[in-house]
């Protein structure tokens, strides 16, 4: 509950910010400070220095780039998710999910950049933003970078963020026709995930990420290949999914052992894909 | 032969008694101006920070505070050396071997469980203490870990050398003729093993205090949040050397206790040592995580050879089993689990012959402590276990089956095996309230829609019993050496000088609305508003009426300590009445008080003296009295109720006083996908006598119900082999929240307690029904996929999924043997 | 938790033992290790921070050599204390020759407990085979520097 | 650019009024409410953020201020429970907690009570499910919250 010591800046621009963050050993940037501070309560994982994003109106934006991607800034919170008309119209899955994030006062403060960035295994963004073909903008003092998923996500709690960088904003590819579904088993309703899966059925086919059963969203290319050209009945997918929980490597923990968890993907699988595959229908 | 004891009595008469009155605690509350232990400062005051163990088991090699002490701001540090020297060890309540243990305020060249405090901390802020914490030095040799109460059995690792054994206490209980039964039994009914998991109310508050010394007298002021100080000053005062007096217990408001603030003294005396040390005033707040891995767990309990003797009717006529009760690292309050289950012993049904073998050992992990429905549940667990793996193997209906086993109304009041008296209830009539409110005649028609879904329905019950007011003579069945027996609580009553009356109770509320329920029965007594009414806040034992073993605890508010206040408030109608018929000139079968008034009955309207001038005679203007004549309008009284000697040779005898029922129903879905299990229908049946404050008893159903279904369903204390606590925070520790709770659907039943002052019973720890009815849900939802037997009182869903993944592995559990 | 492996490492076994073998080395493989201190033959010690996304996390390490037969096995154990974590693990290397490189079979028993411990023992997993695999692709290039080196 | 420090001189309006005040970068906003402004009505009942006794309004949101460091405030309004009740006359809601019974210990209370006010200014008729909703991020442990939303419905004019 008690902190270490640490020392606190608010810049003003992004520009700052980066340059805080490569000056400053031991700095990390401060979004929301949904996972941080309590990390920091714990004293378990302490930066020295800590940036603060909060002046930054730059992170705060959601619209659209010339060609029709839909842009969120790292700043933006669950709650602006779950109230933006742009998500609503060009990705609703967004605001679906995040609207099941942990609590009314998490989503008031958490943020879209500060869920990718903890790159928590149990966390609901990964996978979701993977299976979106999602890409993630990257800022720092040597320019700028854009990254797709599979790249941005490295490790728990690893992101292809380096030292005195900034992910500035996300880009989604608006649905056009796409159906979107997420599935799995929380802990309590709204809860940490045990498992979850995100899907996305398009013209191009199907993708599928499952969330804690690795250190980074799993894609299911697998069951994927198998979707190709399926008229997505529960049993098309069901069978599709066989096999699946049996080529991953979870971990085990208090919530369910790696064999539970190997059960649970497939079925998140066929669940997300099913909820996909009926909203591409009826979209 | 035992009789019932009949407890002096007088016909109330119920005015505001029995109503909903809103409660005036509120107001405060509701404004955030209550005043909880942690909102209280003093000027100088420092705060404490505890070294805790990363370890489950192992030596102290060494401590070394010499960095903490040069940091700015630090005050002072306390080691388990220094408690050594300067205290002795806590009082146990066992015979050997586990009375021999030596339990000190920190930890004393060993630790046992994760999160033993080790060293204390006390510098100019929070924040600073913690640095400090960090900066102490301890260095350990890890021991070979228990976390398994079979493997402690066996001592090959024996936690205390100076018991020489992990064995806290065992012994066998046994009433009527088990083996007989089961010899003439049509069925016997095995089941190879039962647990009941580890897991705690968790009160919001966690625990702590703000303690001063003072010099001059040697008296510490604890400004803190202990449920029990009666108890707490007897652990308390011999380990510090000093008089039970010395400890002065100060609470205002409480953040929920549930038992689990009753063994906060280890703390306490380390608090108490610092403040004489440092001089200077130190303030001790716990965190949630400390809380989980280091203060109080429910009791752990597995059942093993359980056989059941079951007539060709259905009747079942007895059971044995062996109890093993896990009390982690210290016994504390314990060994008194060992025997407290002993109030139902038969639960709710009428078989007469049971056997139980009890044994109870310590394990690393977190000390047990007292857990709203306290040892009772876990065997009410058993209990309602029985009933249902017997009529799942038999292919009996489990609410015909528990119709026929229930003890019958007109048995009431009924003599248990081992010598206790159910007072009153009507078991069969509460269920089919309880039936009726889940729809009980359309299970069949929901599970078969339920089926379309892919989901699994099952339906069922919970039969419990609060049993309240303890006769802590019990203990004497566990150690014939204890001098305890009876129990007793005080109040006060004074009718002040501008007439308002003052209450101050011995009991130590933590939200069950003491001061509104006392101002009821006062109001009635003496006939004013209750507004009239001061009920103060909070317990202070220098100044609050206060005996042996005051607090609020065991359910018995609604006996003792309403008891307390109804003695006090008649002693002072009869000064009252005495003093009107004085003044007033009347005799005394004349006067009558109402409204705020004495007055003469059917007299004329200026025959009335307002409770302000009875006040204002006594208190100001007294000279016109007689000599022999001295109304005090201040009066206390101490309620003892009778519970008579228990029989140490049968293990008999009256060890509670009044029997609550509740009887739980509930539906629930389950996802086979998943193993989640969604409760879709709920209904919670008390009767727990004359309900003082219908809504308030309502309140405490709720409450105890969201606790049973926190347990059955999430709420676990899980340790890996190592001794880590695996679920320390509310992340994967969950209890339920809002959307986790189903709608609750409430019936009361009033049968009145023929034993008790006021006809009420006690009711606020429940029995855990929702631990029961869901297990059982769940088992008869399972039915249709398998046939799985619930073995454990917790099911989230991996437990469930592995149930449905291999249910013979659950039925390898059981056997029936017919003849 | 215990996590093994083989690796196959594109140098001879005596440059792959002098490296492993060699606290000074072996410092330098470790992510986030801040100083390092050789107290005698068997015994070294470090202060480290575990880089994480979030902060790293600061552990004093002690390690204490447990057995050697050179050029073939060699086993340690390191304890490791932070705030609110403990880590004890042991670890066992297996040296053989592979063609022209040396094949490495290693073990760790990884123990970590203490309150942090029990918040993260999801994620404990993966961290620990990241940090694995940051030592095996540092020692990877610190092998292929040596022998390239050694042939010069 | 401000440089890095481990304090801040920071501004706040708490309930209306201003305050400036000094404080470690390192202290929670709950700490700063509690310790150094008095205001002991926003609780603390965990130390993971999930427990919500700690919920204020920040600018009119409702926020956890244990997941907050107080320099992170810096010119925030912020509205704790002290702040509900002006001139001790309760809120309709605080006066249905009370006619509900939706209270017992009340250390959860200040928190519910500010998370369900936020609710009912954007929502001034909540139906039961938006209730549970809404209150999912604060626990109770006396009431199996079954007043609690009856009492929120009811200050909306509906019934649960």
């Amino acid at each position: 509950m008690l902190l270490r010591e640490v020392e606190y800046a608010r810049p003003a621009t992004v520009d700052e910010a980066i340059s805080l963050l490569a000056t400053y050993d031991g700095a990390r940037p401060l979004a929301g400070g949904q996972t941080i501070v309590n990390v920091m309560k714990a004293r378990a994982a302490a930066p020295d220095v800590l940036v603060d994003l909060a002046d930054l109106d730059e992170l705060r934006g959601i619209g659209f780039s010339a060609d029709g991607l839909l842009e969120i800034g790292a700043m933006v919170t669950y709650a602006q998710l779950q109230g933006s008309s742009e998500v609503e119209v060009a990705r609703p899955i967004l605001a679906e999910v995040a609207s099941t994030i942990a609590d009314v006062q998490v989503r008031n403060r958490g943020t879209i950049g500060g869920n990718v960035c903890v790159s928590d295994p149990t966390n609901h963004l990964p996978p979701l933003l993977t299976t979106l073909g999602a890409t993630f903008t990257i800022r720092g003092e040597s320019g700028e970078r854009t990254v797709s998923a599979d790249e941005f996500f490295i490790g728990v709690y690893m992101t292809a963020v380096g030292e005195g960088e900034l992910l500035t904003k996300i880009g989604v590819p608006p649905s056009s026709g796409a159906g979107d579904g997420f599935a799995g088993l929380t802990i309590g309703k709204h809860g940490t995930y045990i498992v979850n899966a995100a899907a996305t059925i398009s013209g191009e086919g199907a993708r599928i990420a499952l969330g804690c059963v690795g250190a980074t969203p799993v894609r299911a290319t697998t069951m994927e290949e198998r979707l190709a050209g399926s008229d997505f009945t529960e049993e098309s997918i069901r069978a599709a999914a066989d096999g699946l929980g049996a080529s991953l490597d979870p971990p085990s923990d208090v919530h369910g052992s790696a064999d539970f968890r190997r059960h649970l993907a497939e079925v998140s699988a066929v669940r997300a894909v099913s909820q996909a595959a009926e909203r591409r229908k009826g979209a | 032969m035992t009789t019932v004891t009949e407890q002096p009595t007088t016909t109330l008469k119920r005015g505001y008694v029995g109503q909903s009155i809103p409660r005036r605690e509120d107001k405060r509350l509701v404004q955030g101006l209550g005043t909880f232990f942690d909102d209280v400062r003093r000027h100088g005051m420092g705060y404490v920070h505890f070294v805790r163990s990363p370890y489950a088991h192992g030596k102290i090699i060494s401590i070394d505070v010499s960095k903490a002490l040069e940091l700015d701001g630090v005050y002072g540090t306390l080691t388990g050396d220094e408690v050594a020297i300067h205290t002795d060890p806590f009082f146990e309540m066992s015979v050997e071997p586990g009375g021999n243990i030596k339990d000190y305020a920190l930890a004393v060249g060993r630790v046992r469980h994760m999160g033993e405090p080790v060293a204390a901390v006390c510098a100019a802020t929070r924040e600073l203490a913690r640095d400090a914490a960090d900066l102490i030095e301890v260095e350990y040799d890890s021991l070979p870990v228990l976390v398994d109460a079979e493997e402690s059995l066996k001592d090959e690792v024996v936690l205390h050398d100076e018991a020489g054994s992990n064995v806290v206490w065992s012994g066998v209980f046994d009433w009527g003729d088990v083996d007989q039964a089961l010899a003439e039994a049509d069925h016997v009914v095995k089941i190879d093993r039962l647990h009941f998991h580890r897991f705690s109310s968790t009160p919001l508050e966690c625990a702590g205090a703000l303690v001063e010394y003072d010099k001059g007298t040697g008296e510490w002021t604890l400004t803190c949040n202990h449920q029990m100080p009666g108890i707490g000053a007897i652990w308390m005062a011999p380990a510090l050397r000093t008089g039970i007096d010395k400890l002065r217990f100060v609470t205002h408001d409480i953040g929920g206790g549930f038992g689990n603030k009753i063994c906060l003294h280890p703390q306490y005396v380390v608090l108490c040592l610092m403040a004489r040390k440092l001089g200077r005033p130190v303030q001790w707040t716990e965190w949630r995580t400390d809380q989980h891995t280091a203060n109080a767990h429910g009791n752990e309990r597995t059942f093993l050879d359980v056989e059941v003797a079951v007539k060709a009717d259905g009747t079942m006529t007895g059971f044995k089993v062996k109890a093993l009760d896990d009390c982690g690292a210290f016994p504390r309050y314990e060994p008194l689990g060992c025997i407290i289950w002993a109030q139902v012993t038969p639960g709710l049904y009428g078989w007469r012959n049971i056997r139980v073998d009890f044994t109870q050992v310590c394990t690393n992990k977190s000390p047990a402590s007292p857990n709203r429905g306290y040892s009772r549940m876990q065997h009410l667990w058993l209990t309602e276990r029985i009933i249902d793996i017997v009529a799942t193997e038999l292919g009996l209906d489990p609410v015909e089956v528990r119709k026929k086993n229930y003890v019958k109304a007109e048995q009431m009041p009924y003599e248990t095996p081992n010598g206790c008296f159910y007072d009153s209830g009507d078991y069969a009539a509460a269920l089919d309230i309880a039936l009726d409110l889940i729809d009980y005649g359309s299970i069949e028609e929901r599970r078969k829609e339920a089926a379309s879904r892919g989901k699994l329905l099952g339906f069922g019950i919970g039969s419990t019993l609060d049993s309240g007011t303890n006769n802590f003579g019990q203990s004497t069945l566990l150690n014939p050496d204890l001098q305890f027996s009876g129990n007793n609580e005080a109040a006060s009553v004074k009718l002040d000088i501008f007439g308002e009356v003052v209450v101050t109770l011995g009991t130590v509320p933590q939200g069950q609305g003491h001061e509104t329920t006392a101002a009821q029965v006062v109001a009635d007594i003496l006939g004013c508003p209750p507004e009239q009414v001061n009920v103060r806040r909070g317990h202070d034992t220098w100044f609050n009426s206060h005996a042996g073993f005051s607090g609020t605890y065991a359910s018995q508010f609604a006996f003792t300590g309403l008891g307390a206040v109804k003695g006090a408030a008649e002693l002072v109608r009869e000064d009252m009445v005495q003093l009107a018929a004085a003044v007033l000139q009347a005799p005394v079968e004349a006067i009558e008080l109402a409204d705020g008034f004495a007055r003469i009955k059917d007299g004329p309207e200026e025959a009335a003296l307002p409770f302000m001038a009875l006040g204002a005679i006594v208190n100001a203007n007294n000279a016109f009295l007689p000599p022999d004549f001295n109304p005090t309008l201040n009066h206390r009284y101490v309620c003892r109720p009778y519970f008579g000697m228990v029989d140490t040779e049968k293990k008999t005898g009256q060890l509670t006083l009044t029997y609550a029922t509740q009887i739980h129903a509930a539906v629930v879905e389950i996802d086979p996908e998943t193993g989640e299990v969604e409760i879709i229908d709920y209904a919670a049946v008390d009767d727990c006598g004359i309900r003082i404050n219908p809504q308030i008893v309502e309140g405490q159903v709720h409450g105890a119900t969201a606790h049973a279904i926190g347990a059955a369903l999430s709420e676990e204390f899980v340790y890996d082999e190592d001794g880590t606590l695996l679920t320390a925070n509310f992340y994967d520790y969950h209890v339920p929240h809002a959307m986790d709770m189903p709608p609750l659907k409430t019936g009361a039943m009033e049968s009145p307690s023929p034993v008790a002052p006021l006809g009420a019973k006690g009711m606020g720890e429940g029995g855990g029904g929702g631990i029961h009815c869901l297990g059982a849900a769940i088992q008869n939802a399972l039915a249709a996929a398998g046939n799985a037997i619930v073995y454990d009182s917790c099911n989230p869903p991996h437990r469930v999924w592995s149930m449905l993944q291999d249910p013979e592995a659950t039925r390898a559990n059981v056997e029936v043997v017919s003849k | 938790m215990i996590v093994s492996g083989t690796k196959e490492l594109s140098g001879s076994r005596e440059t792959v033992w002098s490296v492993i073998n060699e606290p000074s080395e072996m410092a330098k493989l470790m992510p986030g290790v801040e100083s390092f201190e050789i107290i005698d033959e068997r015994h070294w010690s470090a202060k480290v921070k575990v880089p994480l996304g979030l902060g790293g996390l600061k552990m004093k390490m002690n390690f204490e050599k447990l057995e050697e037969r050179p050029l073939e096995f060699a086993s340690m154990r390191a304890k490791g204390q932070g705030v609110g974590a403990l880590m004890d693990m042991t670890t066992a290397f297996t040296l053989s020759e592979s063609g022209e490189g040396t094949s490495m079979a290693w073990e760790a028993d990884v123990k970590i407990a203490g309150p942090v411990g029990a918040m993260g023992q999801r994620v404990l997993q993966p961290i620990v085979n990241q940090q694995v695999t940051q030592v095996l692709a540092a020692l990877e290039k610190r092998v292929a520097a040596a022998s390239s080196g050694s042939a010069e | 650019m401000g440089a890095p420090a481990r304090s801040r001189a920071i501004s706040l309006e708490v309930n209306g009024e201003q305050i400036e005040l000094e404080v470690a970068a390192r202290r929670l906003l709950v700490h700063v409410i509690r310790d150094d402004l008095g205001l002991t009505g926003t609780h603390v009942g965990c130390d993971t953020g999930n427990c919500g006794a700690c919920t204020i309004h920040l600018d009119g949101e409702p926020v956890k201020s244990c997941m907050m460091l107080a320099v992170q405030a810096d010119g925030a309004k912020i509205g704790t429970i002290e702040g509900l009740a002006g001139d001790g006359e309760l809120t309709p809601l605080q006066q249905a907690f009370n006619t509900h019974h939706a209270l017992q210990c009340g250390y959860c209370t200040p928190g519910m009570l500010m998370s369900a006010t936020a609710l009912l200014e954007r929502n001034p008729h909540p139906t039961e499910d938006e209730v549970r909703y809404a209150l999912q991020g604060n626990i109770c442990r006396c009431t199996g919250y079954v007043n609690i939303v009856e009492a929120v419905v009811a200050a909306g004019g509906g019934s649960a």
